[in-house]
């Protein structure tokens, strides 16, 4: 059975680690937050300019200065440092984030990502995921398989116009979970959501992936 | 002469503007989405009547407050920002042809204010190489990585919101409020800043001063309605 | 877990460079003059052996303390600096052709230490324009003037010294002993951090701390000589 | 009689106005802090990182984690905010500081400058020399008209390593003033130190220059 936004979010907890900086982009990455995994030191970025994100604010607690980069309202921790959205972003791009968990629209088997603009529709524009894909060490994407016409979001090649180019390390959808190898030549399909066949995820992936499922 | 006055303190906001807007002029505006941004600056600017602006922003504002209020009045003939999704008034006029959009990514946006403000005219990054982004701009490798060469951004005129700040234009802001208007007060020809509070000469700490005051030229202390684009709150669990 | 321990906080300087020090590798080093130097850090990196190195440090400290120490020891193969002039055994070496060294015009260091940091592997800056400083480098003209390429600066480590720190990191600073400390922490694959110092987590301002903890791979409280190279008084006039 | 070094600085000090940053370089040029005019407000830059420097410590103020560019021990002022070395160049190089005041080994008709290398002598660095004179909007020299052979330091063309390409525009040496057109296109020699003659200056300088003095 595929897995929930909420498992989605929980499967991708599982990239976390001891001491990471992560920064979590809108939408189901928002959710990793809530299984950070027990005693682990994980430090939530938002590009607006906040290292130490903490949770949403009971509602006195509210303050139109705390916001995050999906502009809601949040709190600070005892660790928590603000600065300049360029000194936000000269952290992204220097490549000091450990971790991005973000959504696409489309990703592409060597590694490209498509995740802000469809052609002919009004573009809000591309906020920080250009930064973010080009800068952070280790990118993640949690996605539904399909879109909503039921076409596979995992591609030979994106046709949407591209956020960033052979970025992606790994890819989770409800179905299962790919790594993108190293050199951008391919995918490697590593473990299954419960119940999801070999065949099923073969019916539903455009990409060509190789098949190499852990445990 | 007492220390909370000087030739940078204005009365208010329809003054510290005064002979320094114009038609066609490109003006910086600092904030990130709602929170941050100079709102009684933009009204008196809307108020000056200036048109034909070319305005740089992280964000457009809403319908009617913020930058929403420039485009209500059709004075922003163009802009520079990298996400703008919040505005029915900007994609109608976006979508009818009256409003030129050019979008940067986040951090390019930032750092070319910064490198604006910075004597630095180009700088590469990688952010932006292999998407529409990049089109017709110089790439160059460094160390068998290609990079995007992007420009320095300067303006006529910065405004931006600080919390608070001295008769001489140190200013310091107030957690996420700071985002993009310590850069922006480096990359215009003038900066103008509102702040809440005008506080003596002296009374901030000079080891903590994030804006100092070489780069503010008119200082006014304004009342903020700080509005709230999305207020996200849990509830008290029950113990 | 107390607030002033964490796996970044180290006992002492010896012990903060366990496994970090190799013949040939590059280190930044802080400070201006002998301002805001890591004093422990230097003499541990002297102490540990490793030689060869190639040491980014505005100045070169002077005979027997600072970066001094080091070239008596005859472990720095390279020096990138702004101004050397306060050393004579560098000048001795130098002069013997048993060190080679880079001059950067101090600005441009700064902001190589700060492209380096921040994912920019290269900026233009009218600084050298026309002078040996631009030899053998790209020359780009914007809008009408020309600017010299220069390339970001990074580092195997970098060892910085800030007045107060946390266990996660976070540093502040204490006026000019800032300088290049900052830059330094974001441009080192590991910065290594002493602090005069260590406080309790959040007993920062978290809207004053001028390094983020990210940046801080490790830390130690140590204690300071702070050598003065130019004491300069005036008198109290009688009144 | 040609000016003394204090009064060197004195005459510099004119170039002053009210809300001026500015940068003084080491040695005569220091001693232009002593001529502020009564009631002007003028803040000086420190590039090692601080804006509104003071006066020298009193013996018992001394504190060395506060030092000029000089690396003397100083005092900060009401007004007082230090910042990083990247920054503090951030603003030179973005045109921010109003004036510098430097000195300088030699100086030529087109505004080129050399102040930081003599070639076989040992070479210190030029430290921030190079970045005042390309960022700063004015840039005034003050120096001796003659080096210690008594050869002219006012020059068709500097023989020395420049520091900086026509970027000078006022020199003040002890015996007169000359302002580098703004096109750099000569010199105009347009103020003599009291007693000086125009033949003095003619017998004593490389350059050329025309003559236009003041009042």
């Amino acid at each position: 059975m595929p897995w929930t936004r909420d498992q989605l979010a929980e499967r991708a907890s599982k990239e976390l680690q001891d001491g990471y900086y992560v920064n979590l982009g809108i939408g189901i990455p928002t959710l990793v937050a809530n299984h950070i995994p027990e005693g682990m030191t994980v430090t939530f970025q938002s590009e607006n300019g906040m290292l130490g994100m903490g949770p949403f604010p009971y509602d006195d607690e509210v303050d139109p200065d705390l916001i995050n980069a999906g502009k809601q309202t949040i709190t600070e921790l005892d660790e928590t440092a603000y600065f300049s959205s360029s000194d936000s972003f000269a952290m992204i791009r220097g490549g000091h984030i450990n971790l991005t968990i973000l959504g696409a629209m489309e990703v592409a088997e060597n590694g490209d990502i498509a995740n802000w603009m469809i052609p002919g529709k009004l573009v809000k524009g591309m906020g920080g995921a250009m930064d973010l894909v080009a800068g952070v060490k280790k990118v993640v994407v949690v996605m539904e398989h399909a879109n909503k016409h039921g076409e596979s979001k995992v591609l030979k090649a994106c046709t949407l116009p591209l956020t960033g180019t052979r970025v992606v390390n790994l890819i989770i959808t409800n179905l299962g979970v790919f790594e993108v190898k190293p050199d951008g030549s391919g995918l490697v399909l590593v473990e299954l959501a419960p119940e999801v066949t070999l065949e099923e995820i073969a019916s539903k992936t455009e990409a060509a992936y190789e098949v190499a499922l852990h445990g | 002469m007492p220390t909370t006055t000087s030739p940078k303190v204005f009365p208010d906001a329809k003054t510290a503007l005064e002979g320094l807007t114009f038609d066609g002029m490109t003006v910086m505006s600092g904030g990130f989405g709602l929170c941050g941004i100079p709102e009684n600056l933009i009204a008196a600017l809307r108020d000056s009547g200036a048109s034909g602006l070319t305005v740089i922003s992280n964000n457009a504002g809403v319908d009617g407050f913020g930058l929403g209020q420039l485009l209500t009045t059709r004075q922003i003939r163009r802009m520079i920002s990298s996400y703008v999704g919040e505005n029915k008034e900007f994609e109608r006029q976006y979508l009818a042809g009256e409003l030129e959009l050019e979008f940067n990514p986040q951090g390019t946006l930032a750092e070319r204010i910064r490198a604006g403000g910075a004597g630095i005219p180009g700088f590469y990054t990688a952010t932006g190489v292999g998407t529409i982004v990049a089109d017709g701009k110089e790439i160059k490798e460094f160390n068998g990585r290609q990079y995007v060469l992007e420009t320095g951004l300067v303006a006529d005129l910065s405004i931006i919101k600080a919390w608070k700040g001295d008769a001489r234009g140190n200013l310091v802001f107030r957690k996420t409020a700071r985002n993009f208007n310590p850069m922006m007060a480096t990359a215009g020809k003038v900066c103008v800043a509102e702040v809440e509070e005008i506080v003596p000469v002296g009374s901030l700490d000079p080891d903590n001063i994030h804006t100092p005051g070489i780069y503010v030229d008119r200082i006014v202390q304004a009342t903020f309605e700080k509005r709230i684009e999305q207020r996200t709150v849990r509830t008290k669990e029950s113990i």
